[in-house]
């Protein structure tokens, strides 16, 4: 038996559900030796901004119990350097290309909606709503349905690719926010970003990381993601993309069980680069040992009391 | 070509100085150059969770073209103090070669200055640039006398010397590593070094460094920072040089000319 | 040097700010061989309620990376146990005998605040806002600023006793519960509760836990609760009582750095049942090493960029 | 009255059955129950993050009073698997002994049966029961013959003899223990045992108590659930018993009559 894996994002067909989480993989080139990029659903960017940024000073990473703080402020080459000096290669590999992106205010996201959505070889997008690790743009979009609809509407309009939105964990009723975007016309969502946290040095008083706050992400935080995405389904109809700590081909299924369609292998890729692989191989043969052959089977299969 | 094995773990060893020396198996695995590094992880759980950068130390193509890889570890956190509680056999994850690593020096002498730990490229360096017409010297420095790891198993090859310098003058020069390069150079200023090569706490190489710019001499250093994935895509072992440009140590370093990060006088 | 180390909670001064979290010491009495009560700043009960519950069914918690997830469903004796079977022993130790409690209406809080406030031994009491574990009671109160605010406010009019309000992880901005609590009435703050969070098990797709969801608590969660002990702090004037993931006493300064005023020890007493006693410890050492002689010079003193 | 003590790990070994035995040095400790059992977590950072807990598996008093433990376990999940990494020498934090152990049988003789790894408690039930005038089995089931664990060294006190069953009829009687037991309470229902003492899977005991409730002898289980604590406070472990009543494993058990969990019959 061979199941059949594939996903659909709008018009976009994802071999598998399995894609690399922005800033996490860089512009893929990097993990070219790692990865069989044929043998996973699709890559996803670091954040584009409308301009190139340097991102925060030193230091901007700390790990935590199971977890890694991060606040890189969106360091990232700008659309123009994107597309002059990392499409071409993107443009060659043999998987889907998520552009993930973000602006300080609606008009830069659909502005720059527009001009990746353009792009011969970028195959949907990705609205990042919910970066904790910047002053402007990013999470602010992220907590307040209004808001979020608004950017995801003014993103929509501004291009046909295939359009994802990639909300912020730390609100209080996810559904809310998930079917305001649903609603405002984005063709998926990803749950979530990384969580707003802080680490501070008892020594020099100073704060872990240069930016004060950051990110939390990886095994740490999958238990609360997972709760996050399985209301996010509940809300909505569009497919959910889970973003936050899985690791292994278990974590795939339990996250799909829970009501993701795809899930992203983010800090995983630190800890192993080649993680996303052995993630599609381990789905794949989970599927095959237990008679799965669509993964419509799995997708919020979970025996809720 | 940076690649991921999975390697037993031959020795593990106290190398005094609170470090550790790990001896993998022979793997078949590019040879690294001295100054690259690679990511390690032990086979625990999800803590500690990301793997540790390590300098290469010392490696050797063994039999059937196989590389073994030995690496210097001081103990300092979580991930180092399971490492060297570790016993032989369990196997390691090594991501690598990574980075940049050091070029071989200009002219005939070239000197080694190490900051504690800071001394762990130096054996492969050593064996990459002994050359029976050059004179080549270790300068290390640590806080106190029981802080110097041991380096004994590559002296042979140092026909410069070794010089040690403690802060707190327990023992070889009294003062810091930085004070002994400088007066070092000071005495050598008619025959200064073709080039240095730095390694240890970042601000230890940048005095070194502008001792160096001072004296004319090309210096090379080995950047740190905390890293998560060792292949550029994280950003997180990311800085700022004195251009208000970016620097990604894991893959433009961790060995760069000095100038590049501190100064923009040309390197001589 | 000694160090001052008390910690003042309205009329209660606290010997050291460590506390033990609610539910996760008991009622006291199961540490006796193992807690030198006299080391402690005090011990906060299991939750209380006005009548006995059973709480849920088998499986009540999972372990996951750093953390813990528990639906144990405010299993307790209720009030009128506690006061004929738990108080005796708690009026006897020597530290601060904090009674966390909770009901499912503002009427329930107040008549249950008016009760135990008015029991001699009771020092001080902890109204808890922000269980995720059952399904009336507890988190809708702790998610919105004017409903926290009523229950303050009618706990606060219901007794003199030292009031403690417990509040929610999963809101996006938590200053402005805490200030709203503040506002009616509160003498202090603890920040937070366990983060909501689901597990789920690949080969019976049944939910880790009976209840479907739990709280996610421990390791994994400190650097998220870090942030909102910070945030709280930064929002109000009363003192902040951080609970989530303290395991040593450098967990301690790290909180009280970004504003703590106490620390709860929780799912750590699991781990080292004489944690408690060891971050109290700890705390005095380091504050000796560091010449600090109050702990003013330790609240709050992150240095944020 | 439980302790919590950090105890050197004197001897890992494989007891077969993709089972472990730890043999702990001798520590001051009080002397267990057969029956009770220990929270034990080994010296890593916080994942895994809560001890786990063990059946005594056997335990002697040494020179100077020291009390020696011993446990039994099946490689599992993460924190057994890290358990069978260790190496001797490093050092467990102990807490216990906890909760209700078993009590002397009443009569001439008593049936031990065992779901797999719930053998674990028996070694030290037998050595705590056996005497010359009664007659002890053990009956001891799992589903094939290669996730028996090894028990030799107790069988010299098994006087009633040791039966094995196998789901898959690989070694002995070929069907579940349970079916063992039944078949056996039959052949023996004009002599039967004074006490049957159960442990394995909750199904298994459940199964098991009920066949000894037909057959009128009282039987005793040892119950399981994930622990937080082992102390009665996190409530964890807490099960509903048929008279929808909590029951705390870890302080009102781990062992109890099986007619408090399951039945109102009273025990015969
Ligand atoms: C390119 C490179 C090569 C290195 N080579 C060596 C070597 O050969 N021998 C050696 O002993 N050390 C070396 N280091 C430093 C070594 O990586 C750290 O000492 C080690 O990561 C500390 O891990 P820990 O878990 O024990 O410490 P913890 O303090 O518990 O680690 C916490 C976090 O901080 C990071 N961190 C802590 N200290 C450093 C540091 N000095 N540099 C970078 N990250 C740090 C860790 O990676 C981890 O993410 C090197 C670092 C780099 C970047
Ligand atoms: C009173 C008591 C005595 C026990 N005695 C023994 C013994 O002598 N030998 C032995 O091999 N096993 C015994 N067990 C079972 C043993 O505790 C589990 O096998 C062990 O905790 C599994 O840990 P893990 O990390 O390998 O598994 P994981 O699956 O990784 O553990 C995940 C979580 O589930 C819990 N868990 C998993 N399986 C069980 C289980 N069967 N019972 C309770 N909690 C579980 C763990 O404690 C942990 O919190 C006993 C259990 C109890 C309650
Ligand atoms: C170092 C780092 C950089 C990140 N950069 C971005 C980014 O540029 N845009 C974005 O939307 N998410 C970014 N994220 C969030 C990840 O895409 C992902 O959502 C998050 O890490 C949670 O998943 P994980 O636990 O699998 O890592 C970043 C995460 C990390 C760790
Ligand atoms: C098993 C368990 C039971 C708990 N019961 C209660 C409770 O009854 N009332 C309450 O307010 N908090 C309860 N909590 C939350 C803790 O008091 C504490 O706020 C939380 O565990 C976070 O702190 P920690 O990470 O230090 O454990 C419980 C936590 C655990 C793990
Ligand atoms: S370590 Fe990730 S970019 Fe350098
Ligand atoms: S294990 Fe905590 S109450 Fe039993």
């Amino acid at each position: 038996m061979t199941t059949d894996l594939s996903v659909r994002i709008g018009d976009l067909i994802l071999r598998n559900p399995i894609l690399t989480a922005s800033g996490t993989f860089g512009y893929a080139s990097e993990y070219e030796t790692m990865v069989d990029f044929n043998k996973i659903g699709g890559v996803i960017t670091k954040g584009i901004s409308p301009e190139p940024r340097l991102g925060n000073t030193q230091p901007r990473i700390w790990e935590t119990e199971s977890g890694l703080i991060n606040a890189i402020g969106l360091d990232n080459v700008g659309v123009e350097d994107f597309e002059r000096s990392k499409l071409a290669y993107l443009r060659e590999i043999d998987c889907a290309v998520v552009v993930n992106f973000f602006a300080e205010s609606t008009d830069g996201y659909a502005q720059l909606a527009r001009t990746l959505g353009a792009m011969a070889g970028v195959d949907a997008l990705e609205a990042n709503i919910s970066c904790p690790n910047v002053k402007a743009g990013g999470r602010e979009f992220g907590i307040d349905p209004a808001a979020a609809a608004d950017v995801t509407m003014a993103s929509r309009e501004a291009t046909n690719c295939p359009l994802i939105v990639k909300l912020s964990p730390d609100v209080s009723n996810i559904g809310d926010i998930a079917s305001a975007v649903e609603n405002a016309g984005a063709d998926a969502i990803t749950v979530a970003n990384s969580v707003p946290a802080m680490a501070i040095d008892i020594d020099s008083h100073q704060p872990r990381l240069s930016f004060g706050r950051g990110g939390l992400t990886g095994p740490a935080v999958r238990p609360i993601v997972t709760r996050l995405v399985y209301d996010s389904a509940q809300a909505t109809n569009i497919p959910i993309i889970a973003s936050g700590g899985a690791s292994t081909w278990r974590d795939v299924v339990e996250f799909m069980l829970a009501g993701a369609s795809a899930v992203q292998a983010g800090t995983v890729n630190f800890v192993n680069p080649r993680a996303s692989v052995e993630m599609a191989e381990g789905l794949e043969m989970y599927c095959q040992q237990h008679g799965i052959n669509s993964l419509n089977q799995l997708v919020g299969a979970v025996d809720m009391p | 070509m940076p690649a991921l094995s999975r390697i037993p773990l031959e020795t593990v060893e106290d190398a005094g100085g609170g470090c550790l020396r790990l001896v993998c198996a022979p793997a078949s695995l590019v040879a690294p150059m001295p100054g690259q590094f690679y990511m390690v992880r032990g086979p625990w759980e999800a803590d500690p969770l990301l793997p540790r950068p390590f300098s290469v130390a010392r490696f050797r193509t063994v039999k059937n073209e196989q590389v073994q890889l030995e690496f210097l570890l001081r103990i300092i956190g979580r991930g180092t103090r399971l490492l060297g509680t570790a016993r032989a056999g369990i196997e390691l994850d090594i991501l690598g070669p990574l980075g940049v690593g050091f070029e071989q020096p200009p002219g005939d002498s070239a000197w080694m200055v190490a900051g504690g730990i800071g001394i762990a490229p130096f054996p492969a360096l050593t064996d990459a640039i002994a050359a029976p017409e050059r004179s080549l010297s270790l300068l290390i420095g640590a806080r106190t006398h029981t802080e110097i790891p041991g380096f004994k198993d590559f002296e042979a090859n140092l026909s410069g010397g070794v010089e040690v310098a403690t802060d707190d003058g327990s023992a070889g020069f009294a003062g810091t590593v930085v004070d002994l390069l400088a007066s070092r150079l000071d005495r050598a200023s008619d025959q200064p070094p073709s080039q240095v090569y730095v390694c240890g706490p970042h601000a230890m190489m940048e005095a070194a460094a502008a001792v160096c710019r001072d004296a004319g001499v090309p210096c090379s250093v080995s950047l740190e920072a905390p890293m998560g994935c060792g292949m550029g895509t994280c950003r997180g072992c990311v800085i700022r040089t004195f251009r208000n440009t970016n620097f990604t140590i894991c893959t433009d370093g961790p060995v760069t000319d000095a100038n590049v990060i501190w100064s923009d006088q040309n390197s001589p």
